[in-house]
């Protein structure tokens, strides 16, 4: 059953990499990258269950965090002001 | 017991990742992409994390309650900010699409 | 829809609000639990300063220059990087040997626990200080100062002084 | 007050991260997490909400935990739509931008209104003006009148969110 779902995860991976590499404006790559650090937080989630080791959320939520800051700051890049305003 | 409702858990959560992702290569247009994938991938990664609180030491499941109530919070907001920003920028909707209130404000 | 608003919109600015905090004590927690887990003081300093970066973006550069200054980041740069040596030092005070652990440790075989180390937790504390404020004025520094060419030759202006024309 | 408040969510979320109540109770844990949740509240605490005396009403908590299952429900309801959109071979969308009109009016009330008009079936906020108008991205548009598009997508959340964040 566990390997049903770690081949879900790569396929949705692969699906996020496609629309990164053509995603025809900046934005469809920015969706892209968001939505592929997502699925990152669910392999941390896999392993913990796998492992039964806590410290695999630490990194799932400092993923979290930083991509969520990395969308911030490339929509507000998109938005066409800079960063300190 | 546990453990295979863990399972379904985290299959149905799985499922919904795979759909999102399916729209965000299958739908024309980065508002619709962008709406498909965030609901899907955020209720299938909470649907994940509690696959796991169910079937886990109690360290893993109260942080994994954690990091879902920041999923649940942060993945709506940044794909608002991205959708405000590709308005600003000038990026134009589907061909196809019905109505724009916002466009027809400006003018 | 009024452009001229500082920072993004209304619901980052009260997300940001109130994620802020937590955001911070995760940081924290993960310094301090740094010779238990994975992490330490570089990935805690950087999320400490993923904090303020997060709060820049949110609203503006006022709000956050007011709250900790330059003066203060360097201030507190200094002050990890001098807390460093002085703990390394310390060790050649008491027993003759450059960066040794002179904090009494319990047995490794034993349970780990938060002050089971020595002075690992100390050194994590002013790496992350250190990383933290560091990396928080390298994002100030690139975002506000900019280069603007007068009459052929670069001129290096901070939008601070502008405002204070 | 405020200061206060944030110091004590601070501290539950510190117990919730570092669990320390285990075999035995690890007290150096819970000194170190009570300074440091009084630090992080210190440094942070004036910005965290508008109108603190909000915190003591205790049939806000009521209302709220009445929240999250109609919450939950549309959340699922959102992903099937979604399902049947994405792997029908004709993609039945018809998308466009409405305005609604809502009667909230403190910011926190927004957020939230805003965050979950994202996570129901078809909807995404788009833009919010200052006078209470949110501009929505449908994903299949049925009305575009401001009434009839209100009444379907603001009011089964704003009847709920008035009683907590009002």
């Amino acid at each position: 059953m566990i390997t049903i779902l770690f081949i879900f995860l790569l396929i949705c991976s692969f699906l996020c990499l496609y629309r990164i590499s053509k995603g025809p404006s900046p934005g469809d790559r920015v969706v892209g990258i968001d939505i592929l650090g997502i699925i990152v937080v669910n392999f941390c989630t896999i392993i913990t269950y796998l492992t039964k080791v806590d410290f695999y959320m630490n990194i799932a939520l400092s993923w979290a965090l930083l991509s969520f800051i990395g969308t911030l700051a490339v929509s507000k890049f998109l938005e066409g002001k800079g960063f300190d305003e | 017991m546990r453990e295979i409702l863990s399972l379904i858990f985290m299959i149905v959560g799985g499922f919904f990742n795979l759909f999102g992702c399916i729209g965000l290569v299958r739908l024309p247009d980065i508002y619709n992409r962008l709406q498909a994938s965030t609901k899907c991938v955020t209720l299938g990664t909470c649907l994940t994390l509690l696959g796991m609180m169910i079937n886990g030491p109690l360290n893993s499941s109260l942080k994994g309650f954690l990091c879902a109530i920041f999923i649940l919070i942060t993945a709506p907001t940044a794909a608002h900010a991205l959708s405000r920003a590709s308005i600003k920028a000038g990026i134009n909707l589907w061909e196809k699409s019905v109505v724009n209130k916002l466009k027809e404000e400006e003018k | 829809m009024n452009n001229n608003e500082k920072g993004m919109s209304i619901i980052v600015k009260t997300v940001t609000r109130w994620i802020k905090g937590f955001i911070f004590l995760f940081g924290l927690s993960i310094v301090l639990f740094g010779h238990l887990t994975p992490g330490g003081g570089f990935p805690g300093g950087v999320i400490f300063a993923a904090t303020f970066i997060l709060i820049t973006l949110a609203f503006g550069k006022e709000y956050v220059l007011k709250k900790i200054g330059k003066t203060l980041a360097s201030e507190l740069d200094s002050l990890g990087a001098l807390l460093f040596l002085i703990i390394a030092t310390l060790g050649i005070y008491f027993s003759g040997i450059f960066f040794s652990n002179f904090i009494e440790k319990t047995h490794p075989t034993g349970n780990f626990k938060l002050f089971s180390s020595g002075i690992i937790p100390l050194c994590n504390i002013s790496i992350g200080m250190k990383v933290g404020s560091c990396l928080f004025m390298i994002f100030i520094i690139v975002s506000v100062v900019r280069v603007i060419f007068e009459d052929g030759k670069g001129k290096l202006i901070t939008t601070e002084k502008k405002d204070k024309k | 007050m405020k200061r206060g408040i944030l110091t004590f969510l601070l501290f539950i979320a510190w117990i919730f991260l570092t669990w320390p109540f285990g075999k035995e109770i690890d007290w150096q844990v819970l000194v170190v997490g009570f300074f440091i949740s009084i630090l992080s509240g210190y440094i942070f605490g004036e910005g965290f909400t508008e109108s603190p005396h909000k915190f003591f009403g205790f049939k806000r908590y009521l209302w709220a935990i009445a929240y999250i299952p109609v919450l939950i429900y549309w959340c699922i309801i959102a992903n099937l739509d979604v399902a049947y959109r994405v792997l029908h071979p004709n993609l039945p969308i018809r998308p466009g931008i409405v305005k609604v009109k809502t009667r909230l009016r403190s910011k926190s009330g927004l957020t939230v209104l805003a965050n979950s008009i994202t996570l129901t079936p078809g909807t995404m906020s788009v833009e919010i003006d200052s006078n209470g108008y949110l501009y929505i991205h449908w994903i299949y548009v049925k009305t575009d009148d401001i009434e009839k598009a209100t009444e379907m997508i603001v009011r089964k959340f704003e009847k709920i969110l008035e009683r907590i964040f009002e």
